[in-house]
């Protein structure tokens, strides 16, 4: 290969152009993948905000800060941004994208085109969505169960619109990935050698490939019904409402694991890395990944047990619901003994890796209960389920996404943020999420519902509990946004492997990495995590451990 | 395109390492999308599939009112426009670029003429007001058949049915149309050879996806 | 050095294409051809209950034809061929959950089978004492196949 | 309701609620012994492995193939168990025993009709007696709703265009709460209603009572009850204008025209309320009220004059 200046080990993925076009129609993973991080950061602020508010007007039965209107509108606002605009895209698209080429020793993934392709798509998917706040209300949840989203003005044609075009890019970009893991994987990078973080967005992107055009068939009938009155779902004409939610869940369900999987993949990585020890049962937490990915397809008319659906169905699907339980439980016990006999280090992506195992296995086991049909009739659609996915998707996606985050901070900015602000906001996202949906757990077991403007005076003393632990969540999450903007400018400058991976992303390349990721196409002798036969990495200083001489010979 | 290395032909992408990593990757990424195809698809199955459970005399009634005569017609010409299609990929094996221009454009008026004959169907349907969804009144009587005793309930759904799945599919001969341009334009140009022919062969598996589609389409829709 | 990547340097080499021959993709043509006239054919009779898994039957079989030979699956990489198995094992499963959804709706009391208007339009029949009305017909029993 | 129950779950006032109790107490201790376990082992984990030396390497622990069947087999069984009394139980819940009394439930934005056999119906209050098997024959006018009783653990969605319902046998007198709890636009939280159980004696009295003759205007106040989620009789503003003081005075409609609050008008408005939209509201009052009988209607009218 020829060496140019770009070898020198100074120049890398963010300083060899700095032309605001070289950003724009990049072809590079990496920088794709930051351009995902700062638009899923925007959506997640966006959400965000809208929760505070929602949880403001909580505090209080009655009017507190908004007509019930406003409120039926942010929440569904709020729902609609996390799920289709953040979470969905969030650690396949920022994560996948940077990480994944990297760690298989690729030059970039199999598709850059459709890679940058996909990333636009989603740009104008996000924005045809929030068109339809100026076009007209739309309220009714996420769900938009028929027929009353039909009933309601024009803005659900937007959302339906912008769903579909999301769905398109998740589509794009999981096709991509599979591909690339297939094809694209460095001399030696056998399956048994891959991180498990590339296990995880390999199972995620099937279940895009697989889930995702039905949300986007489900959302065109939706929007026909709307303009055409096709009368499938519309009981009116004759349609079937409950045949809506099938198709509804039938993606829904399955998105639920394009939610976790990637998170799962994170919480390997950094388990194994911090734990600097193999990871326990790598083939078992490996498959389970595939395993998880394939079951949850069979599960979805668990969201429909008191929907009116056959009592056939309603049996068969709880019975595979808990089925599920078993491969994520092989996942939580094999995280759990990584760190037996381990050198467990308490950097602050693994203190996010080890509130995870807390909070996941809380949204977990009430994931459990609420599959248990008798159980079930109980809690559906009050806040108890409300808690469960927080649990999940905030508890678990997010909190590993912020350990991911911040695992792989230094490698894309190339800058180490405050190590002190870091703990102390882990500590407030713990102690604040859990404050805030932990009596969300309570009060829904007690009957209250959700998606409820106005409640009854009972249920106050856990509604302000919850919103005064949205503060203290709120803060731990302002406060990392703060630092780690702030470490681009002071940071201290990273070096080539400050926690003493394994995995080529940290091994064998530069910090930030080089534009075309490897000066030499490494090749692979090792598992990811396998610590044991890297014993001399260890002797050196932290953070210059790396196994390729980065500059030129 | 930029070159890194001399060796690499001039349809190699940088990132990868040989024509055969992109060859095969462009396949199955296509395979993958097929598979997104089909699962979109999937959706208008499902409902055909539940409401004919539902009403089975509703559906064989008013697959009555639609032409089996057109229906065939266009299902032996889809399925012609799927064998130029196949021979198109093997002259471009077989480096015959004049033979594959030929059946290229073979394609596309095949293509067309499916269009074509969908769109009397489309319009003699109209005519008697059957359109889908709220405005589905069928009225007149033409060849003796009278419309308007097909006006029963659930007889909307079968129709509405019937131009969701259609219609989309059209949309696709549409894309096909558009993508057989633009192969064509290629092959004139003299882009493909038996080294590199990945286009083609990308298209055509887009293509047989579209027959495949309405082979199952025919017969639910319009024979039983 | 451990060769397994899928490409590895060692697999640069370029492997032959399959390439079908055009009396191969004749035949398949005419066989499709065939079985298009058998389809129509077969409808014009009364199969009774035979109607439509005969007609499947044929579907699936021109299906196969198009993907094994006309898609090349049979000459190409298994792992594109899993993956089109798995999308249609997908569409299976679609399709049969929701039937066990929409074939035993009301198999317990707490939701009828038919819907209000289905009820109504059956009761309006029965009081007009009409026979011969169009196929409002009240609710599929539980098993009742396509 | 100021229920005191335990700290999870509302008290079980139906015959059932028991047996779903039990097994989410079974459920939820099985969860919280294996949840404390994994937590515990991990932080037993996190103090005992600690990193003290940073050039340590641990070397790979031999894993157990046993030990990893166990993870597999154990909780299998565990879940085949709960899904087994899940199950039995649903069933039991899901099918209404013969001999039940039967109440039909018409649901619409935002309110609750319920209709007895006897030909009585009441708004917002659903009288039932106890220790009887009650039946709730349930149909929407509009939109998805779903009815949910907290103290019975019953809960069924409500579907246009098909019945679907609900059973429970009550087992001590007492109030209770009903709440719509599937979204049905803006007053959805408000869609709530009263279970008012009592004695079989007294719910027969009840019936008597409701069946006598009532004068128009309380025949009117009843049933106005079901529009009191959208109209208020003090001055307040609802989602739809109050109704006190009106009669007779002039109204500004929404395509700016005028109209006189009399009898015509009230019809009119019940009737079909599309057809004179007040100014400044939406025209969102349903369109279901149609069907009232003319007795109700006058009731009505009788009843809206009377607010002077
Ligand atoms: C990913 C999914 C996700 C996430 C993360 C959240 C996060 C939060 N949610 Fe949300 N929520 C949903 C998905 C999510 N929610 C869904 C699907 C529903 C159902 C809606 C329906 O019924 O249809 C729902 C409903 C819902 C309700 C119930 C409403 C009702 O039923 O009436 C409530 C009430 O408390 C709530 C609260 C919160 C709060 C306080 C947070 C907090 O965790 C939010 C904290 C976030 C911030 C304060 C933003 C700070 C961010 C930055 C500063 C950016 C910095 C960037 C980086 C660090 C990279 N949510
Ligand atoms: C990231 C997203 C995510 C994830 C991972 C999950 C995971 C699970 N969910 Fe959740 N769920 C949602 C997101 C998610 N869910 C959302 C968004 C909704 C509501 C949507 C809406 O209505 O708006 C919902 C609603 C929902 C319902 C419907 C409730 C209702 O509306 O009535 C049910 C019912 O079965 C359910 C079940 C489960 C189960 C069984 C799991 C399992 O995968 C959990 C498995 C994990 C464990 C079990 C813990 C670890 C295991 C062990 C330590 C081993 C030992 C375990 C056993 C022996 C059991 N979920
Ligand atoms: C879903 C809410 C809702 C319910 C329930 C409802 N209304 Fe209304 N009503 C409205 C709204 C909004 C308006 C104003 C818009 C209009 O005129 O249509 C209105 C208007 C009226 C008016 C005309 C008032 C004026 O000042 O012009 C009358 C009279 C009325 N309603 C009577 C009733 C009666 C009687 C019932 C019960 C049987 C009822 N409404 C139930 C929402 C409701
Ligand atoms: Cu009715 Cu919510
Ligand atoms: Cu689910």
């Amino acid at each position: 290969m020829e060496m140019t200046e770009a070898d020198t080990g100074s120049v890398n993925y963010l300083n060899h152009d700095r032309s605001i076009k070289s950003w724009l129609l990049t072809l590079d993973h990496k920088r794709i993948g930051i351009m995902y991080l700062i638009a899923v950061s925007l959506a997640f602020l966006a959400g965000g905000i809208l929760a505070m508010l929602v949880r403001v007007e909580l505090m209080a039965p009655g009017e507190t800060i908004m007509s019930a209107d406003a409120y039926n509108q942010t929440f569904t606002l709020h729902a609609v941004l996390m799920i289709f605009a953040f979470i969905i895209p969030a650690v396949p698209a920022v994560m996948g994208n940077f990480v994944l080429p990297l760690q298989l020793g690729a030059k970039d993934v199999a598709f850059p085109k459709l890679n940058l392709a996909s990333f636009y798509i989603y740009l104008i998917g996000v924005a045809v969505a929030m068109s339809a706040l100026i076009v007209g209300r739309v309220d009714g949840g996420w769900t938009f169960y028929t027929p009353y989203s039909t009933s309601i003005g024009n803005g659900i044609l937007f959302v339906s619109a912008g769903v579909f075009i999301m769905g398109f890019s998740s589509i794009l970009t999981g096709l991509n990935f599979i591909v690339t893991v297939h094809k694209m994987r460095a001399p030696g990078l056998t399956w048994n050698r891959l991180p498990l973080f590339v296990w995880s967005i390999y199972s995620t992107a099937i279940v895009q490939v697989l889930a995702t055009p039905v949300i986007g068939i489900t959302v065109l009938l939706l929007f026909l019904e709307k303009t055409l009155q096709i009368g499938i779902f519309d009981p009116a004409l004759g349609g079937d409402p409950v045949l809506f939610q099938h198709f509804f869940w039938f993606y829904s369900h399955p998105a639920v694991y394009i939610m976790i999987l990637p998170a799962f993949g994170i919480i390997s990585d950094l388990m194994g890395t911090f734990s600097r020890h193999q990871v326990s049962g790598y083939k078992f937490v490996a498959l389970s990944s595939v395993a998880i990915a394939f079951l949850g397809f069979l599960v979805w008319g668990h969201h429909m047990f008191v929907s009116g659906q056959s009592a056939v169905s309603s049996i068969v699907f709880s019975l595979i619901t808990y089925l599920i339980g078993i491969p994520t439980g092989v996942k939580v016990i094999n995280w759990v003994s990584t760190m037996y006999k381990g050198s467990v280090q308490f950097k602050t992506p693994m203190l996010y890796a080890i509130a995870f195992l807390f909070t996941f296995s809380i949204g977990g086991f009430t994931g459990i209960l609420l599959g248990v049909l008798a159980i079930d009739i109980h809690l559906h659609d009050t806040y108890f389920v409300v808690a469960h996915f927080h649990y999940v998707m905030m508890g678990g996606n997010v909190i590993a996404a912020l350990g991911g985050l911040h695992y792989w901070w230094p490698k894309m900015t190339g800058k180490m943020y405050n190590e002190v602000l870091g703990k102390i906001a882990a500590g407030l996202v713990f102690v604040g999420f859990n404050i805030t949906f932990f009596p969300q757990f309570i009060m829904g077991a007690k009957g209250m519902p959700r998606r409820y403007y106005d409640y009854l005076p009972e249920f106050q003393g856990y509604h302000l509990l919850s919103t005064y632990g949205s503060w203290i969540l709120g803060a731990g999450l302002f406060l990392i946004a703060f630092y780690l903007l702030a470490s681009l400018f002071k940071g201290k400058k990273a070096g080539l492997n400050p926690w003493g991976s394994l995995t080529l992303e940290w091994t064998h390349t530069t910090t930030p990495p080089h534009p075309h990721n490897f000066i030499e196409t490494p090749i692979v002798t090792r598992g990811a995590y396998d610590f044991h036969l890297a014993k001399h990495l260890f002797e050196k200083e932290g953070s210059e451990m790396s196994e390729v001489v980065t500059s030129p010979k | 395109m930029a070159h890194e290395h001399s060796n690499h032909p001039a349809h190699l992408h940088h990132h990868f390492v040989s024509s055969e990593q992109q060859f095969d990757a462009a396949k199955m990424g296509m395979w993958l999308f097929l598979v997104t195809e089909i699962l979109l698809f999937s959706g208008l199955f499902v409902a055909y599939t539940v409401y004919r459970v539902w009403h089975p005399e509703v559906f064989a009634q008013s697959a009555e009112l639609l032409s089996w005569r057109m229906g065939g017609l266009n299902t032996i010409v889809l399925l012609a426009s799927s064998f130029t299609v196949a021979l198109g990929i093997h002259f471009a094996q077989k480096d015959n670029k004049k033979a594959l221009v030929i059946n290229l454009v073979l394609t596309f008026l095949l293509a067309l003429t499916f269009l074509v004959v969908k769109y009397f169907e489309y319009s003699s349907k109209f005519e008697h007001g059957i359109f889908p969804g709220a405005n589905f009144a069928p009225h007149g009587i033409s060849h003796g058949v009278d419309y308007a005793a097909y006006n029963v309930p659930f007889a909307a759904q079968f129709f509405s049915i019937y131009f969701v799945m259609t219609g989309i599919h059209g949309f696709h001969v549409l894309v096909g149309m558009g993508l057989f341009t633009w192969i064509t334009i290629r092959a004139i140009r003299g882009d493909f050879s038996s080294e590199y022919y990945t286009p083609v062969e990308i298209c055509g598996l887009y293509w047989h996806l579209v027959d495949i589609i309405w082979i199952f389409l025919f017969p639910l829709l319009y024979l039983i | 050095m451990p060769v397994t990547g899928d490409n590895t340097p060692s697999k640069v080499s370029h492997t032959e294409h399959h390439i079908t021959s055009i009396k191969t993709l004749s035949i398949v043509f005419g066989g499709l051809v065939f079985l298009t006239l058998l389809t129509v054919g077969t409808s014009r009779l009364d199969l009774g209950v035979m109607n439509v898994p005969v007609a499947l039957l044929i579907a699936i079989t021109k299906a196969l034809l198009v993907v094994v030979i006309f898609m090349a699956l049979r000459w190409d990489n298994k792992i594109n061929a899993a993956i089109f198995a798995v999308g249609v094992l997908f569409v299976i499963v679609f399709i049969s959950f929701i039937l066990l959804d929409t074939m035993y709706r009301g198999d317990l009391s707490n939701t009828t089978k038919g819907t209000i208007m289905e009820m109504e339009a059956a009761e309006e029949a029965l009081r007009a004492g009409e026979r011969d009305l169009p196929p409002t017909e009240p609710p599929e029993p539980p098993g009742h196949e396509e | 309701m100021g229920d005191s129950g335990s700290i999870w779950l509302p008290d079980a006032m139906s015959t059932f609620a028991g047996e779903v109790d039990a097994l989410f107490w079974f459920v939820f201790w099985t969860s919280t012994v294996l949840f404390v376990a994994v937590i515990g082992v991990k932080i037993y984990f996190m103090i005992r492995y600690r990193r003290t030396d940073d050039t340590y390497v641990p070397e790979p622990v031999h894993e157990s193939k046993r030990l990893e069947a166990a993870w597999i087999v154990l909780p299998t069984i565990l879940t085949l168990i709960v899904f087994t009394w899940g199950f039995q139980v649903f069933l039991r819940i899901s099918s209404a025993p013969p001999d039940s009394y039967d109440i039909t439930v018409r649901a619409q934005q935002w309110s609750w009709e319920f209709e007895y056999a006897e030909g009585v119906t009441s708004f917002s209050e659903l009288y039932v007696p106890v220790g009887r098997p009650i039946k709730l024959m349930m149909s929407s006018e509009d939109v998805l709703h779903s009815f949910f009783i907290p103290a019975f653990r019953v809960k069924m969605d409500i579907i246009p265009n098909r019945y679907t319902s609900v059973w429970f046998e009550v087992t001590e007198p007492g109030e209770y709460q009903i709440y719509c709890t599937e979204y049905c636009g803006t007053e959805h939280s408000g869609m709530l209603a009263q279970v008012i159980a009592v004695s079989e004696v007294d719910f027969a009295a009840w019936l008597v009572s409701q069946n006598q003759d009532l004068p128009p205007v309380e025949l009117g106040e009843r049933l106005f009850e079901q529009c009191a989620i959208c109209h208020s009789t003090n001055g307040e503003r609802l989602v739809g204008p109050s109704l006190d003081a009106r009669f007779g005075t002039m109204r500004a409609l929404a395509d700016g025209s005028t109209v006189l609050f009399d009898e015509d008008y009230i019809r009119e408005s019940i009737v079909n309320p599309a057809a004179k939209v007040a100014e400044g509201f939406q025209p969102i009052m349903p369109a279901g009220y149609s069907s009232m009988s003319a007795k109700e209607l006058d009731g009505l009218v009788a009843y809206l004059k009377s607010l002077e």
